[in-house]
């Protein structure tokens, strides 16, 4: 039940990963990594469950966080980028 | 960079209980899986989470970075005055067994000082090559 | 320093959870610094959006939070539908300004969040008096511009007046 | 006698759970790659997000019963459903920022903020 679970889940991610490769844009594929990200946090913990050992939670916690982090400071990459070349967006300015 | 009302005011309200969640996995490093090095990659992901949402001179005000160089040699000289001690005490570099009354205890005691090492250099030297990009570009 | 009391009582409770081992004195002791690091750190934060929150607040976003679960599973629900049943149920994206009541930053933060956690509504810009929505269905769009989640959150923000 | 009963029930509703969670999930996968623009795309993620997420924890908290793993299982759901909405309110944002344009999407009627 837990093995077809995760199964489950690993789906879930390819699917993902089919939008993360097709994009078109760049905050599609932000989309996708960061379902990608939570899909992983569930799988550890699935997979904690699975091999009988509960203390993986905590390593789904620290992933579940450093996902977060990293797709906040992303996202405010992107914004920087966007914000600077003057002459296609001047409104930001 | 224009202020984002809700980004703030998550990051201001998650970033003690990130840290705590660092400090956690720090201490438990020989009970679960953890250490120092993921706990100070949290601890300096937590202010980078605060950096990124509130700004990097707040993250600056909140931990000056005139104090991250001296930290990170504290923590290489934690870990390496714990060896020397054990070689005082007459054991060879970081045999803990010595720390101690009893072996166990002393092992035990010896991993946590030589993992709050390197925590705090991992977390201290993390946050120094962040600070040094983004106010490059500031 | 009642500030500081709180979030250390708040983390060291945390700490107990996640530790498991209530036993153990040098844990507790680790635990019982940890958190004081952590509380202080805490309250050295800009304060302007921390500070200042009634109690009530604390007392109400507990009966706000049952009724969004029950909201959270009825717009799942509605998107599950769209994806399965896209010529039955097509989607038509709304994009636009609702008003907002929430006094606070943190009652504004809770709204948008809100918005955001019942699939079928984003939330995407976020200011004083307006928030910048996108919306799944015309119908989806109607029930948040109704304005009774915006009410319930400013209940709960406990800021009558 | 009720132990037994119990055991069961629990294992039963647990299955339906999990179940129901990756149902879910593959559901927003599926809308994430049919829907036809980025903000469309985002309400569907928001499904695997919020109900998926938290039937998928809710299952593994049945299977641990009351203890500190389902204390932690509670954690994790809790730092999910506090930060997904920020994650996709953030990535609206940089989107519209970065001139990302919603598909024919009908400007609101109660618009015009004061």
């Amino acid at each position: 039940m837990l093995a077809a679970a995760a199964v489950g889940i690993l789906v879930v991610m390819a699917l993902a990963l089919v939008r993360a490769f097709r994009g078109p844009s760049i905050c599609d594929r932000i989309l996708a990594v960061n379902m990608i990200g939570t899909k992983t946090v569930l799988l550890i913990a699935v997979y904690g469950f699975l091999s009988g050992r509960p203390d993986f939670l905590d390593i789904a916690i620290t992933y579940a966080l450093i996902n977060f982090v990293g797709v906040i400071a992303a996202l405010k990459f992107i914004e920087r980028i966007a914000a600077s070349p003057p002459p296609t967006r001047p409104e930001e300015l | 960079m224009n202020d984002d009302i809700v980004l703030t005011v998550i990051g201001k309200l998650l970033i003690p209980f990130i840290l705590l969640f660092a400090l956690y996995v720090q201490f438990h490093g020989d009970f679960g899986p953890g250490g120092g090095f993921q706990a100070g990659v949290l601890f300096a992901a937590g202010i980078i989470l605060y950096a990124l949402t509130n700004g990097t001179a707040a993250a600056m005000r909140l931990i000056p970075p005139g104090l991250l160089a001296p930290l990170a040699a504290l923590g290489v000289l934690l870990y390496g005055g714990v060896g020397v001690a054990t070689m005082l005490l007459g054991r060879h570099f970081l045999n803990y067994s010595v720390l101690a009354q009893d072996a166990v205890h002393g092992q035990h005691y010896g991993i946590l000082l030589i993992e709050l090492g390197v925590g705090i250099t991992v977390a201290a030297v993390m946050l120094l090559i962040f600070f040094a990009f983004t106010s490059r570009e500031d | 320093m009642l500030y500081f009391l709180l979030l250390f009582a708040a983390l060291f409770g945390f700490w107990l959870l996640l530790s498991g081992y209530w036993a153990n004195p040098l844990l507790l002791l680790l635990g019982l610094a940890s958190s004081a690091l952590a509380a202080w750190i805490g309250t050295r934060l800009e304060q302007s959006d921390t500070r200042g929150y009634s109690l009530r607040m604390l007392l109400r976003l507990p009966g706000y939070w049952v009724w969004l679960v029950g909201e959270i599973v009825k717009a799942n629900l509605d998107v599950v539908r769209r994806v399965w049943r896209p010529h039955t149920y097509p989607i038509s994206p709304v994009i636009g300004h609702l008003p907002l009541s929430q006094k606070t930053r943190l009652g504004k933060t809770i709204y948008a969040n809100s918005i955001t956690l019942t699939p079928g509504t984003v939330a995407i810009e976020v200011s004083d008096d307006a928030v910048m929505v996108h919306a799944l269905s015309e119908s989806a769009y109607a029930d948040l511009a109704a304005g009774d989640m915006d009410r319930r959150v400013t209940w709960a923000e406990g800021r009558s007046g | 006698m009720t132990e037994a009963l119990l055991e069961p029930a629990l294992d039963l509703a647990s299955l339906l759970l999990l179940s129901g969670g990756v149902f879910l999930g593959i559901t927003g996968a599926v809308g994430v790659l049919r829907f036809p623009d980025f903000f469309t795309r985002l309400h569907a993620a928001g499904v695997t997000d919020t109900l998926s997420a938290g039937m998928i924890l809710a299952a593994l908290m049945l299977q641990a019963g009351l203890s500190l793993i389902s204390v932690k299982l509670a954690f994790i759901l809790l730092f999910l459903l506090y930060t997904s909405p920020v994650a996709s309110h953030a990535l609206a944002r940089a989107a519209v920022h970065a001139g990302v344009k919603p598909v024919d999407a009908k400007p609101g009627e109660s618009s015009s903020p004061s």
